[in-house]
C-alpha cells in the first residue's frame, strides 16, 4: 500500500507495474474498461456462451427439483458424488483472491496489487457456485431452513456437531466477509468512476455505491487500519474455511475420509486450484484488454511459482496417505489406497496424479513459465486434475468401504455433468458482468505502484 | 458537480441501518402469522354438518366423555361416536328437529355423517389417548372447556414446542385417575406436591423417554 | 414431457395451494380425487395406473409431477393445516376397538396345504401375516416369505375382478343360468363330456364336494395338475410301500442327516416346520455343545447345500448314483451300482458310515426333482437305518385322492385334443403357460367347447377360457385345508371379497347345482356331518378361534418298504451336452407370483438376483463355453429353444445349467411384465425335473442383471466367523478374538447423556448364524411391516432397493465348492452411532432405550448419515418410491408406520412401533414388558428362531442369554460404534473322515 | 451546526504535487486551524498525521465485535444441544466442546468484520453522496490526479478573506470558496 518499505520481498526481478505511467494514464487506462460506451463484440460473445450454461444450470435444478436426487447418478453407498465435490472444487478455487489479498498484504508482497481485484471478484463467484450445491444436494431442498437456528416452533435447532452445519457457517462468514473486503477495497476505485462517468446513470449507480468517498485525509487513514484488520482476520478465515470443508470427511469414519492430514492437504489444494484459476482467467484477460502493463510476465512467473510450492505440498498429501495406509496398518485403510490406484477407478486416480504432481513439475523451468499460453494450459491442466482429486476422495473411498456385500461403483449422469457444466456457466457470467462493470485492476493501489515505479527511474 | 440532493445523506444512512430493522420486523411479523388463529386454527369454531354442542350435552345433560368417545382409555383413537349412539336418544327425543335430519339421514341410507376435524395432528405424529388419560392427564388439560363450547374448538396450538412444555415438565398438569374426566376440575392449592406424588405413581419422574422422538414420531 | 404437464402442475399446485388441499404426507389420496388429476391420470395411464414397474417415461414423468406437488405441498404445510374431515361408523362392531388391531387365525394355501397363519387386521383391513404358534403342525410359528407377501396379492390391483365371458365383463348370476343347460346335457350324458382341472388339495370339504359331484356325474373326472408336481414323492411312495403314503421328518431329532437333492427347507408345504427342526439341531450353545452333521448332494445349489457341513455338486444323475452307492453301504439292495467320482466315492462312504452310526437319529431326504427311484431308495435306507418311527413318520396321504398328475393331464389333454371334452372347470393353476410345452394345453383348450376358469390373476389361462370368475384370496373366503400333519386348519375371512372373487366351495356347488350356498355353509355344514352329536357351535367356534380342528392331525403307521424293484433304475446318463436342471423359483415360484413386487425385488438366497430369472451355470463350464454372466445365449433342449441370459454361480455343478421355472409371463400385471425368460417353454412332459442333452449357444446380446449383491466373497474381512467344532471346543471365545472391542472408557468424552435407570429396558438383538438358513423371510416380512416401497429393475440396477433388512450371502473356498455363509444385516443401533454426530438437523438421534431413531418429518435428506455407516444399513428415498397413487395398496399400510415420501432417510427401526404399543399397555397395566412379549417383524417371521430381540438390561431376557454366549460378537467393533445388534459366529460340523472344510 | 449557519462551507486550495501538499498542510496545523482536510486520490503517508489526525478508534470497533461473535457462536451452539432440546446423539456428552469451536471461530470473525466495515462507514460519516466539496467541479479530480487541502468554516479560527489570503500564501495551483 502507501508506505512502501525500501525492500519489498518480492518472489522475482521484474518490474510489477510497467514504467512511463501516471496516475492519470493509470486511471484512464483501469477505468475505460468499465466506462467504455460501447460493449466489444468478444464480450457479447463470451457472456452469450456463459449465460446459455448457466441456463443449463437452471435447467438442470429445475429438474433435479421436480424429480428428486434420483436423476444423479447416486446410490447406496455413494451418496455423495459429483455434488459435494463440484462444492469442494469451488470454495478451493475460491480460496486464491483472499488469500492474495490478505496474506500476500500482510507479506508486504505489492506486486499482488494488480491481480487481487478480479482475485477477490473470482472468489466471491467461486463461492456462490460453491454455496449452491449444499443447497440442492438435499434430498427435500424445500425444508434448507432447518440448517439454521431459527425461532422454530420445534424447539429443535441444528445438529452443531455435525461438520455440514460448520460448513454452512464456514462457507457463509466466508463469502461475507470475502464480499466486504472487496467492497471495501472498490471504494476509493468506485469514486473514481463515479467521478469520471460521463452519463448521469452511470454517475448515478457509482455515486451510490461510492458512498459519498472524497479520499478525505482521515478517511484513509481509517481506511487503511480497516483493511489490514480485516487482512488480519481473513488470513485465518480463509485457512480455516477449507479447514472446516476437510471436517466433512475427516471427521467421518469411512476408509479414504478419516484422515488426519486433511486439513492441511485441503487447504494447500484450495490454494493450489485457486492460482491455477487466476492464471486460467488473467492469461486471457491480460492479453484481451491490453493490460500486459500491469499484469505483468512477473506476476505470471510469481502466480507459477506459488503453484509448484502448493502443488509440493499437495504432493506431500498423496504421499502422507499411501505412507499412513502402510504404516498404520490399517487393512481398510490398504484396501482402499489398492483400489485407489488399482480399482475400477485406477483412470481418475493416475490422472489427477498426472494433473496435480507430474504436470506441476514442468513450472520449474523458466522457458515454460515465461510462456503465458502454456502456463496456461498448465492451469486448466491442474484446474481439472484438482477436481479429480476431490471426485476420487469423495465417491472411489465411498464405493467400497467395509462391507463388501454392499459396494456399488457411481457414475455421474447425464444431469449430474449439466449442473456441473451447468455452474461453470455461472461463474463465467458473474465474472463477465465484473469486467465489464467494474475495474478488474485496483486504480486506487496502481497509483501507489505509479510513485513506486517513479522512484525507480531516479 | 453534485450527483445527489442533499436529502440523500439522510436516506442512504437510513438505508443502512433501517434496513437492520426492517428485517426485524419482517421476521417478527412472519412469526406472529405463525402463532396466529389463523395458522393454528385456535378458537376458532369449526362448521360442522350438524351444530353438536358439547356444552348441552356435557354440562346441560351432564353425559360422560366415554359415553361418546369409547375407546379413549383403551386405544390410541378417542373414538368418534357411530351414528347409531346418536340415534339411542334421538329415536325417542327431538325425533323430527330440523337440525338432526343429516344424523337421521344418515341412520337411513347408512351413509356417514363427515365431521370436520377440530383437532388434527399432522400424520406423522403417534398420538395416544389411552396412555395420557391413564398418566392423568384430563381431558380438559388439552382440549380446554369443551363442556362450555356450544360448537367445539382448539384450545391449543398443538404446536410440537406445547407438547414439549408438559412431556418435559408432567408435574403440574398431572390428575389423580379420578378426575380424568372432570371438565370443572380445578388443581389443588398443593399441586407441587400433588404432582410430585403422582408423577411418582404414575413413573413419570425420568421425562427423558417422554422426550425421545419416537414416542411421537415413527 | 408432453406441454400438458405445466397444465396439470398448476391446477394441483392450486388446489393444493387452497385451504382444503390436502397435505403432503397424505396429499395424493384427496388430490386424486381431483378432477385435473384423475385427467392426467387417465392420460398417462391408459391401463393400470398403480404398479411400480419402474417402466417408462410415463412413469418417471407421473413421478416428477407427484414430487413437485409433494414439494409445494411441503412449503405450503409449513404455513397450516388444511382441513380434514373424520368418517364415523354408522353402526359399529361388536369386538372393534377403534385404532386397535385384531387378530383372527386362519389359513393360507400352499400347494394345496394349509399354511396356518395369524393375521393382523386394522379397521377390518387384513395388514399383515403371521406364522400361528398354536397350531400343531407348526408350534415355532414363523412364516416363509411367500406366505409374508401374500397380503401383497390380496391388494393387487391386477387381480382378476370381474366374471366376465368370451372377454366381455358378464355376471355371477349369467354365469350359474349359462352354465344351467350345459349341465343339463352333462347330466344326461353322465359327463362324458365334463371335466375339472385342479391343483392337489387337501380341503376335507371340497373332497366332499367334488365325491358328491362326481356321484352326479359318474362319467365325469377330476384332473390334477401343478406346475411344479409332487409325482416323483408320490410314486416314490408307492414304489416303496404300494401306497402313496405320506412321510413326514423330524429333523430336531436327526444327527445325521443326508440330503439327495432335498429340498425340504424351502417350497415344500412343511418347510416352515422343518427349518425350525433343522435350526434346533443346529443351535450351539454353551451349555448344549453339539450340533447334527448335514450331507447334501445336489444338482443344483439350494439351501439345503449352503448350510450343510458337506456338500458335493453332482449331475443330476449324479445324485441318483451316490444315492444308490449309500444305500448299499447301509445294507439296502440298491442293484447296479455306476462308477462314482473320488470325490463322490468318499463322501459316500463318509456319509454311509455316519448314517450307520447314528441309527435312529438319522435321516435321509431326497428332493422333489430327483426320481420316484432314488425316493424309493430313501425310503429302503431310513428304514434299513431304523429311523421309520424316530426321525420319519409315515401317515396316509395328506392329498385328496393324490393321483399322478402329469398323467392325469396328460389323458385329460389328450381327450380335449380329441374334442370329447365339452365343459372344462379350470380351477386355479395356469395350465396355458405351465403345462408341458410338448402337451400344447393350449391348442387343446381351443377345442373345448365351453371352458370355465376360476382364477386368482388374469393370466394366459384365462385368455384361453370362455368364462372367467376371480377367484378369492384366502383372506376373503371360509375353507379348510390340511396342514402337511394332517391337521385339519379352518380358514375364515378377515375381509369381505374386494372384487367379485368366487372361492373353488362356491364354484363346485354351481357344478354340483346349489348356486345359493356360500362358502360359509359349505365348510360349516361339512363340518357339522362329520361331528354329529357333541356340541358343535362349541367345537366351530373353537376351531375357528385356534384356527384349527384339535386333533385332526394324521397318526403315524409302522410300514415297511418292500425290497422289491429296488434296481428298477434307469440312471439319466447324458453322453454328451449339458445337463438341463429345472427348479421352481425361489422367489416366483411356479409364477403365480410373477405380479408380486416384494417378490420380484427380493434378492434370490443364493444369487442375490432380482426381477429375472438367468440360466445358472458353473464358473467352469461358463468358462468352457466362453460365457459370462448377463451374456443373453440361446438355451436348446429337445429341439426347443428359448434366449436367456447366464448368471454365473460358485457352487453350481459342472456341465449342468439351472433354469428357475416362473418367469417369462406373457399375461400378467405391469409388475411380472418383461421379467425372466420361460423355461416352461424347455420342459416336456418326458422330462419335467429336468433334461440332459441340452445345449448352450451365445447370441451376443446382453440382458442386464439386478443382483444386489455384487461382490461375494468377505475380502478377509471377519464379517461372518466361524470354526469347526473342533476348534469350537479348543477356543469357544474364538469369534470374540477375531476383531477386537475397544473398552467403554477408551474416549474422550463422558458416557452418554440422558441414561434411563437400569430398571428400564436396553434394546438389542441377537442373530444367531447357525440357525439361519437364509431362506429370506424376515426381509419380505420387514417389508410388509414397515410399508417399504419397491423400487423395480431400473433402481435396484442403481443400488437403490429400499430392504431395511439385507441378507448378505458371502462364499468362502474355491470356486467349484465353495462355503456359503447367510448373514442378515439390519441397523446395529449402536451406542455411539456414527450416523447421528454428523446428522446436520438431529433427524437420527438416539433414544434413552439405545434405539438409533429416525425421524422423517425432520430429514432433509443430506444422506451424510449414510455416507458415514459403516454398515451402510440405511436407505434412501432417491425418488417418489413409495406408490401414494393406487386405492388398494393404501389399504395394505401398516397405519403405525410412516409411508417415507421422496428425500427422506430410512433404516430399521427394530420395529419401534411395535415397541410403543407394547410399552403404551405395559405403562397402562404398570407391570413391567415381560421377555418376548415384543418380537420384531424379522423375529416374528424367522421360521428358523435365528433372530432374538429384547432388553439387554434383563439378565433373565433370550437376547441377553445369547450375548453371553462365547459366540457372541459384533460387527466392526473395532470402530467403538458399540452395536446393539450382534452375532452368533457360525460353527460347522465336518466330518473328519472327508475334512478340508472350515 | 449550531446558530447562524457561515455562508461557506470552507475554502478548498488544490497542490501542485504531493510534497507542497504535505508543506502547506503542516503549516495549516502550526498557523492554529483545527478542522482542516486534505483529500487526495490515494493515501499520502503522513497527511493525516500533519493535519493534526493521529489515530482511530476503529480497532477498538472490531474487538468488541469479535468478542460479541465468538460468545454469540459458543452461546447459540450450547443453548440449542444442552438446553433448547437435549439429545443423546450417537453417545457424545451434550456439552461437546471441541464440536463447537469451528462456529465459534466464524463468528468471531464474522463480527469482527461485520464492526470493521460499518465502524469504518460509521467513523468517516459515510455514506454521504451529497457533499459540499462536490459544488467544486474540479474537485471531481480528487480521486484521480489532483491534491486538495481545505480548511473548513466550522474552524474557530476561520475568517474568509484571512483564511483565504493564508491558503493563497501556500502557493497553491488555485483556490476555491466551497459552498453549501
Amino acid at each position: 500500500m502507501t508506505e512502501i518499505p525500501e525492500k519489498t520481498a518480492s518472489l522475482s526481478g521484474g518490474p510489477v507495474l510497467e514504467p512511463g505511467h501516471t496516475y492519470r494514464s493509470v486511471t484512464e487506462k483501469i477505468s475505460s474498461i468499465a466506462l467504455a460506451r460501447r460493449t466489444p463484440k468478444e464480450w457479447w460473445i463470451g457472456f452469450g456462451v456463459s449465460f446459455l450454461l448457466m441456463m443449463l444450470l437452471l435447467g438442470a435444478v429445475g429438474h433435479l427439483f421436480m424429480k428428486g436426487i434420483g436423476v444423479w447418478g447416486l446410490n447406496i453407498p455413494v451418496g455423495w458424488g459429483f455434488d459435494i465435490t463440484n462444492f469442494v472444487w469451488w470454495v478451493g478455487i475460491g480460496h486464491a483472491g483472499t488469500l492474495i489479498s490478505a496474506i500476500l498484504l500482510l507479506l508486504r508482497q505489492e506486486w499482488r496489487t494488480s491481480i487481487n481485484r478480479f482475485a477477490e471478484a473470482m472468489t466471491l463467484f467461486a463461492v456462490a457456485c460453491a454455496g449452491l450445491f449444499p443447497l440442492i444436494h438435499l434430498g427435500r431442498p424445500w425444508v434448507f431452513y432447518f440448517l439454521f437456528p431459527y425461532p422454530d416452533t420445534m424447539r429443535l435447532w441444528p445438529q452443531f456437531r455435525s461438520p455440514l452445519v460448520w460448513d454452512v457457517f464456514a462457507v457463509s462468514t466466508y463469502a461475507t466477509v470475502s464480499l466486504l473486503f472487496w467492497f471495501v477495497g472498490l471504494l476509493p476505485d468506485l469514486a473514481t468512476l463515479r467521478d469520471r462517468a460521463k452519463r448521469r446513470p452511470a454517475k448515478i449507480v457509482y455515486g451510490i455505491l461510492a458512498m459519498g468517498w472524497r479520499g478525505s485525509a482521515t478517511h484513509w487513514h481509517r481506511y487503511e487500519t480497516a483493511y489490514l484488520l480485516l487482512a488480519g482476520l481473513a488470513t485465518p478465515l480463509v485457512v480455516s474455511v477449507h479447514t472446516v470443508v476437510s471436517f466433512d470427511f475427516a471427521t467421518s469414519v469411512i476408509p479414504g475420509w478419516h484422515t488426519t492430514i486433511f486439513p492441511p492437504y485441503f487447504v494447500a489444494g484450495a490454494i493450489y486450484s485457486g492460482f491455477a484459476m487466476v492464471l486460467t482467467l488473467s492469461i486471457p484477460l491480460r492479453a484481451f484488454y491490453g493490460l500486459e502493463d500491469f499484469i505483468t510476465m512477473r506476476h505470471l512467473e510469481n502466480m507459477a511459482k506459488v503453484l509448484i510450492a502448493t502443488g509440493l505440498i499437495v504432493a506431500y498429501g498423496y504421499a502422507a496417505e499411501l505412507f499412513m495406509a502402510w504404516y498404520g496398518g490399517n487393512p481398510y485403510e490398504q484396501f482402499l489406497v489398492k483400489n485407489r490406484a488399482f480399482g475400477p477407478y485406477w483412470p481418475a486416480y493416475w490422472s489427477l496424479i498426472l494433473c496435480n504432481i507430474v504436470a506441476g513439475q514442468l513450472l520449474w523451468f523458466k522457458r515454460i513459465r515465461t510462456r503465458p499460453w502454456v502456463l496456461w494450459g498448465i492451469a486448466i491442466v491442474i484446474n481439472v486434475g484438482m477436481w479429480l482429486e476431490r471426485y476420487v476422495i469423495i465417491v472411489v473411498s465411498l464405493t467400497r468401504d467395509f462391507m463388501p456385500s454392499i459396494w456399488r461403483s457411481f457414475h455421474g449422469s447425464r444431469w449430474d455433468w449439466a449442473t456441473f457444466v451447468g455452474s461453470i456457466g455461472l461463474f463465467l457470467s458473474l465474472l463477465f458482468l465484473f469486467i465489464r462493470f467494474l475495474p478488474v485492476i485496483s486504480i486506487a493501489e496502481m497509483r501507489s505502484l505509479v510513485d513506486e515505479t517513479e522512484g525507480r527511474e531516479e | 458537480m453534485q450527483i445527489f440532493h442533499r436529502s440523500t445523506n439522510f436516506l442512504a444512512k437510513l438505508s443502512i441501518f433501517g434496513s437492520l430493522f426492517i428485517a426485524a420486523g419482517l421476521a417478527g411479523a412472519a412469526w406472529e402469522i405463525y402463532q396466529s388463529p389463523w395458522t393454528t386454527q385456535v378458537n376458532v369454531p369449526k362448521e360442522q354438518p350438524v351444530p353438536f354442542s358439547h356444552e348441552h350435552h356435557v354440562r346441560g345433560l351432564g353425559l360422560d366423555c366415554r359415553y361418546c368417545h369409547t375407546s379413549v382409555e383403551t386405544s390410541a383413537f378417542a373414538g368418534i361416536p357411530p351414528v347409531k349412539t346418536c340415534m339411542t336418544c334421538h329415536s325417542q327425543i327431538w325425533t323430527n328437529a330440523e337440525m338432526l335430519e343429516p344424523v337421521r339421514a344418515s341412520y337411513r341410507n347408512g351413509r356417514s355423517i363427515e365431521w370436520t376435524r377440530v383437532h388434527d395432528l399432522p400424520q406423522f405424529v403417534y398420538f395416544n389417548h389411552s396412555i395420557h388419560v391413564n398418566k392423568g392427564i384430563g381431558c380438559a388439560s388439552c382440549h380446554g372447556r369443551v363442556d362450555e363450547m356450544p360448537i367445539t374448538w382448539q384450545v391449543n396450538s398443538l404446536y410440537m414446542r406445547w407438547c414439549l412444555s408438559c412431556h418435559r415438565d408432567p408435574k403440574p398438569f398431572l390428575r389423580p385417575r379420578d378426575q380424568i374426566f372432570n371438565m370443572s376440575y380445578a388443581p389443588p392449592a398443593d399441586q407441587a406436591a400433588l404432582g410430585e406424588r403422582l408423577a411418582k405413581e404414575y413413573h413419570l419422574l425420568n421425562t427423558a423417554q417422554m422426550t425421545d422422538c419416537v414416542t411421537c414420531h415413527r | 414431457m408432453s406441454e400438458r404437464a405445466p397444465l396439470d402442475l398448476d391446477a394441483i399446485r392450486a388446489r393444493l395451494a387452497d385451504a382444503d388441499g390436502p397435505a403432503y404426507w397424505r396429499g395424493l389420496e384427496e388430490l386424486s380425487a381431483t378432477d385435473e388429476f384423475r385427467d392426467f391420470l387417465a392420460h398417462e395411464f391408459p391401463e393400470n395406473a398403480d404398479q411400480w414397474g419402474g417402466d417408462g417415461v410415463n412413469r418417471r414423468r407421473f413421478l416428477q409431477l407427484m414430487s413437485a406437488s409433494f414439494a409445494l405441498a411441503g412449503l405450503s404445510a409449513c404455513t397450516r393445516q388444511p382441513e380434514e374431515k373424520i368418517v364415523p361408523y354408522i353402526d359399529q362392531p361388536e369386538e372393534l376397538v377403534p385404532g386397535k388391531p385384531l387378530f383372527f387365525a386362519t389359513a393360507l394355501s400352499w400347494r394345496g396345504y394349509a399354511v396356518p397363519v395369524l393375521v393382523e387386521s386394522h379397521m377390518g383391513r387384513p395388514t399383515k401375516i403371521e406364522g400361528n404358534p398354536q397350531h400343531p403342525a407348526f408350534p415355532a410359528g414363523g412364516t416363509d416369505a411367500f406366505t409374508q407377501a401374500s397380503i401383497l396379492n390380496l391388494y393387487d390391483p391386477a387381480r382378476a375382478q370381474v366374471v366376465s365371458h368370451a372377454g366381455t365383463i358378464a355376471s355371477w348370476e349369467s354365469l350359474i343360468s349359462a352354465l344351467a343347460p350345459v349341465l343339463q346335457a352333462q347330466a344326461a350324458s353322465g359327463g362324458a363330456g365334463f371335466r375339472i382341472l385342479s391343483g392337489a388339495t387337501t380341503s376335507p370339504t371340497l373332497a366332499a364336494q367334488m365325491k358328491d359331484l362326481l356321484a352326479r356325474f359318474p362319467q365325469a373326472r377330476w384332473d390334477r395338475w401343478d406346475a411344479i408336481p409332487r409325482d416323483a414323492v408320490r410314486a416314490g411312495a408307492q414304489a416303496a410301500f404300494g401306497a402313496p403314503v405320506a412321510a413326514r421328518y423330524r429333523f430336531d431329532r436327526a444327527d445325521a442327516i443326508l440330503s439327495l437333492d432335498g429340498d425340504f427347507l424351502a417350497g415344500n408345504p412343511a418347510s416352515v416346520r422343518y427349518a425350525a427342526d433343522f435350526a434346533s439341531g443346529r443351535r450351539i450353545r454353551r451349555d448344549r455343545v453339539k450340533l447334527s452333521r448335514m450331507y447334501a448332494a445336489e444338482s443344483s445349489p439350494s439351501l439345503e447345500g449352503a448350510v450343510a457341513d458337506h456338500r458335493i455338486a453332482l449331475r443330476p444323475g449324479g445324485v441318483g448314483d451316490l444315492a444308490r452307492a449309500v444305500a448299499s453301504a447301509v445294507g439296502v439292495a440298491s442293484g447296479s451300482n455306476a462308477p462314482l467320482s473320488a470325490a463322490a466315492a468318499r463322501f459316500a462312504a463318509a456319509a454311509a458310515k455316519d448314517l450307520g452310526a447314528h441309527r435312529g437319529a438319522s435321516l435321509v431326504v431326497a428332493g422333489e426333482g430327483q426320481p420316484p427311484e432314488v425316493h424309493a431308495l430313501a425310503h429302503r435306507m431310513n428304514h434299513a437305518l431304523g429311523n421309520v418311527g424316530a426321525t420319519v413318520e409315515l401317515t396316509d396321504s395328506v392329498e385328496v385322492d393324490p393321483v399322478p398328475s402329469l398323467d392325469s393331464l396328460r389323458r385329460l389333454v389328450e381327450e380335449m385334443q380329441a374334442g370329447s371334452v365339452e365343459l372344462l372347470v379350470v380351477v386355479g393353476g395356469n395350465p396355458v403357460f405351465d403345462a408341458p410345452a410338448d402337451l400344447d394345453f393350449r391348442k387343446a383348450l381351443a377345442k373345448v367347447r365351453e371352458s370355465v376358469r376360476l382364477g386368482f390373476w388374469e393370466d394366459e389361462t384365462s385368455e384361453w377360457c370362455r368364462w372367467n370368475v376371480p377367484m378369492t384370496h384366502a383372506l376373503e373366503t371360509w375353507s379348510d385345508l390340511r396342514a402337511f400333519d394332517g391337521t385339519v386348519t379352518i380358514a375364515q375371512p378377515l375381509i369381505a371379497p374386494l372384487y367379485q372373487g368366487k372361492s373353488v366351495h362356491e364354484l363346485v356347488a354351481v357344478l354340483a347345482g346349489s348356486p345359493d350356498r356360500t362358502s360359509h355353509d359349505l365348510v360349516k355344514d361339512y363340518w357339522r356331518s362329520q361331528r354329529p352329536g357333541l356340541d358343535f357351535d362349541a367345537f366351530w367356534k373353537r376351531s375357528i378361534h385356534d384356527g384349527f380342528v384339535a386333533e385332526s392331525g394324521l397318526p403315524a403307521r409302522n410300514l415297511a418298504p418292500s425290497a422289491a424293484a429296488a434296481n428298477a433304475v434307469a440312471a439319466p446318463s447324458a453322453p454328451g451336452g449339458l445337463d438341463l436342471v429345472f427348479r421352481p423359483d425361489p422367489t416366483l415360484w411356479d409364477g403365480e407370483w410373477a405380479n408380486n413386487g416384494w417378490m420380484q425385488e427380493l434378492p434370490k438366497p443364493l444369487t442375490r438376483l432380482t426381477w429375472d430369472n438367468a440360466a445358472l451355470l458353473s464358473p467352469a463350464t461358463a468358462a468352457r463355453l466362453g460365457l459370462a454372466s448377463e451374456d443373453v445365449v440361446a438355451l436348446s433342449a429337445g429341439g426347443r429353444s428359448v434366449k436367456a441370459p447366464v448368471l454365473v454361480v460358485p457352487g453350481h455343478p459342472d456341465d449342468v445349467v439351472t433354469a428357475h421355472l416362473g418367469y417369462g409371463r406373457r399375461r400378467v400385471g405391469a409388475v411380472g411384465r418383461g421379467t425372466g425368460f420361460d423355461a416352461y417353454h424347455l420342459r416336456v412332459s418326458a422330462a419335467l425335473s429336468g433334461a440332459s442333452g441340452a445345449t448352450i449357444a451365445k447370441t451376443g446380446a446382453a440382458w442386464p442383471l439386478a443382483s444386489t449383491q455384487l461382490h461375494q466373497t468377505m475380502d478377509g474381512r471377519s464379517l461372518v466367523r466361524a470354526a469347526s467344532l473342533a476348534k469350537f471346543r479348543e477356543n469357544p471365545a474364538f469369534a470374540r478374538e477375531a476383531g477386537e472391542d475397544p473398552a467403554k472408557d477408551e474416549t474422550l468424552y463422558k458416557p452418554a447423556p440422558l441414561p434411563l435407570p437400569a430398571s428400564d429396558p436396553a434394546w438389542g438383538m441377537a442373530i444367531d448364524l447357525n440357525t439361519c438358513i437364509g431362506c429370506a423371510a424376515c426381509v419380505v416380512a420387514c417389508q410388509a411391516e414397515n410399508n417399504s416401497p419397491v423400487v423395480g429393475k431400473e433402481q435396484v440396477i442403481r443400488g437403490r432397493e429400499m430392504h431395511w433388512l439385507r441378507i448378505d450371502r458371502y462364499y468362502q473356498g474355491g470356486l467349484e465348492n465353495p462355503k456359503t455363509y447367510f448373514e442378515p444385516v439390519l441397523c446395529m443401533h449402536c451406542e455411539n452411532a456414527p450416523c447421528e454426530v454428523v446428522c446436520p438437523v438431529g433427524a437420527t438421534v438416539h433414544s434413552p432405550e439405545g434405539l438409533n431413531e429416525m425421524i422423517y418429518n425432520r430429514c432433509v435428506g443430506t444422506r451424510y448419515c449414510s455416507n458415514n455407516c459403516p454398515y451402510k444399513v440405511r436407505r434412501f428415498n432417491f425418488l417418489q418410491f413409495a406408490d401414494a397413487t393406487t386405492p388398494s395398496l393404501k389399504l395394505m399400510r401398516n397405519p403405525n408406520v410412516t409411508v417415507r415420501s421422496r428425500g427422506v432417510m430410512e433404516k430399521c427401526t427394530y420395529c419401534v412401533q411395535r415397541i410403543s404399543s407394547v410399552r403404551i399397555e405395559s405403562e397402562k397395566r404398570g407391570s413391567p414388558i415381560r421377555d418376548g412379549e415384543i418380537k420384531t417383524a424379522c423375529q416374528q417371521a424367522c421360521p428358523a428362531g435365528a433372530i432374538v430381540f429384547g432388553n439387554i438390561h434383563d439378565r433373565e431376557s433370550a437376547v441377553a442369554a445369547m450375548k453371553a454366549e462365547p459366540l457372541n460378537y459384533g460387527l466392526l467393533t473395532e470402530l467403538n460404534t458399540r452395536p446393539r445388534t450382534t452375532y452368533l459366529a457360525k460353527v460347522w460340523n465336518p466330518n473328519p473322515e472327508i475334512g478340508g472344510e472350515a | 451546526m449550531k446558530g447562524a449557519r457561515p455562508e461557506l462551507y470552507g475554502i478548498l486550495a488544490e497542490f501542485a504535487d504531493r510534497d507542497l501538499l504535505l508543506e502547506a498542510a503542516r503549516k495549516t496545523h502550526a498557523a492554529g486551524y483545527r478542522s482542516v482536510d486534505a483529500y487526495t486520490p490515494l493515501p499520502v503517508e503522513g497527511l493525516s498525521e500533519a493535519i493534526g489526525f493521529r489515530h482511530t478508534r476503529l480497532p477498538w470497533v472490531v474487538f468488541t465485535g469479535a468478542v460479541l461473535g465468538a460468545l454469540t457462536g459458543f452461546g447459540m451452539q450450547l443453548y440449542a444441544s444442552a438446553v433448547y432440546y437435549p439429545q443423546n446423539v450417537g453417545g457424545r456428552p451434550l456439552n461437546s466442546w471441541p464440536a463447537f469451536i469451528p462456529i465459534t471461530f466464524e463468528l468471531t470473525v464474522l463480527g469482527a468484520s461485520l464492526f470493521a466495515v460499518f465502524g469504518l462507514l460509521a467513523l468517516n460519516g459515510l455514506p454521504t453522496p451529497y457533499h459540499p466539496l462536490f459544488n467544486v467541479d474540479r474537485f471531481e479530480f480528487a480521486s484521480r490526479e489532483a491534491l486538495f487541502l481545505c480548511i473548513k468554516s466550522k474552524d474557530r479560527k476561520f475568517d474568509r478573506r484571512e483564511t483565504r489570503s493564508f491558503l493563497e500564501s501556500l502557493a497553491p495551483r488555485e483556490v476555491f470558496e466551497v459552498g453549501w
